[in-house]
């Protein structure tokens, strides 16, 4: 299991297959996996960057228990969290969420609840700079796929 | 000893500083500790706290030593 | 969108590194990708190796008309669908399902509904080799996570 | 003119051919030519039959020069 935060840009597929690599071949059926990456526009506006802020140890404790019920709770192998945070631009990534399990519904499941939980729970906060150069936070996250948290 | 309070994304723009260490003396709870930092500006509707890296409440006791943290609605991932 | 048959392996991150590159950077902020892979166990039994039949032109006529349904259908900005043929080993990569939207809902959604009606209407079948030599038609699928297919 | 008739998978071993072409003579339906290429079996429960492609019944009409596939239920992905 990998829950990390990180200051710099990362590669989402180079990590999967990272985290996969340490698993051993034929343990796994089912692999679901989330990348939230930054677009350009949000409600209506261009965006040229961001900010990401995040509440520093809070965050990992969080994240890592919910990755250990999460776990325990859907028969699952593996789970690959990371979140970035700093300056960053259209186009880079900010989450992953890997789940690697034996079958499909545990997969899938785990990897929403993660992301339902990280987006409405996980200490992290979003500031864009438009293309006026102005700043402003964003004040919610648009909504999940359906309740899919318990 | 003393209690640290801290304030977070646009919390922390709106009262002007990120982090306070404030004297427990009379001061009981998260709701008391955002009243003797920001005294001017009444706690907003969607703010949230926590008391040592865990979700709490504002009528929540705090004592010595603990981090309270105040910060608006997450919009992380 | 790209959707094809392989009779070769494949690495599915690659796959969708390569995939995503073709997309403007900030366009989407939400990929979904589900990743199917062969197991050495089934039903109980180690299983050594397996072989995949399809029906040829059947299969790349449904999963095209499947996806492009599904694109309409939930605002999706690409797709892609890989299903592996012939001879594999435990851990070797049977499908991917890879698919790119503005949000995360859409992605989650549209991803699952395909793999959904891929495992229950895309004319493959698998026939495992157990450890004894002996050869096996797989009957019938796990269930999936909840009834996605509208 | 002819069927072309085709068989996957499990159904393939249980007929012991993958492909068969027929005449269409006195064969209206699906299930004409499964009986015509495979009369000591009966239809499995579970069959399935796809004609040029699309999932069908076994009493929907074939024509000259239709593909008529008989397959077990499938396991992909």
């Amino acid at each position: 299991m990998r829950i990390e935060v990180l200051e710099s840009a990362f590669d989402p597929w180079r990590e999967v297959f990272k985290q996969e690599s340490s698993l051993s071949p034929g343990s796994f059926g089912a692999t679901a996996v989330f990348v939230g990456t930054m677009r350009d526009m949000n409600e209506g506006d261009t965006v040229t960057q961001m900010t990401l802020e995040h509440y520093a140890g809070m965050t990992e404790g969080h994240l890592s228990q919910l990755a250990q019920q999460v776990q325990a709770d859907h028969e699952i192998l593996d789970i690959v969290i990371l979140h970035r945070v700093g300056t960053i631009t259209p186009g880079d990534p900010i989450v992953l969420v890997g789940v690697w399990s034996e079958h499909r519904a545990e997969a899938f499941e785990a990897c929403e609840k993660i992301v339902e939980y990280l987006k409405s729970q996980a200490p992290f906060w979003k500031k864009e700079r438009l293309s006026d150069g102005a700043d402003r936070w964003v004040e919610h996250n648009t909504a999940g796929p359906r309740q899919v948290l318990n | 000893m003393t209690i640290t309070v801290r304030f977070f994304a646009s919390l922390a723009d709106r009262v002007g500083r990120r982090e306070e260490l404030i004297s427990n003396e009379g001061i009981h709870t998260a709701r008391d500790a955002w009243m003797h930092c920001v005294s001017d500006i009444p706690i907003p509707g969607n703010a949230l706290v926590a008391i040592n890296q865990e979700y709490s409440d504002f009528d929540a006791t705090i004592k010595e030593g603990d981090e309270v943290a105040f910060f608006p609605p997450v919009t992380g991932g």
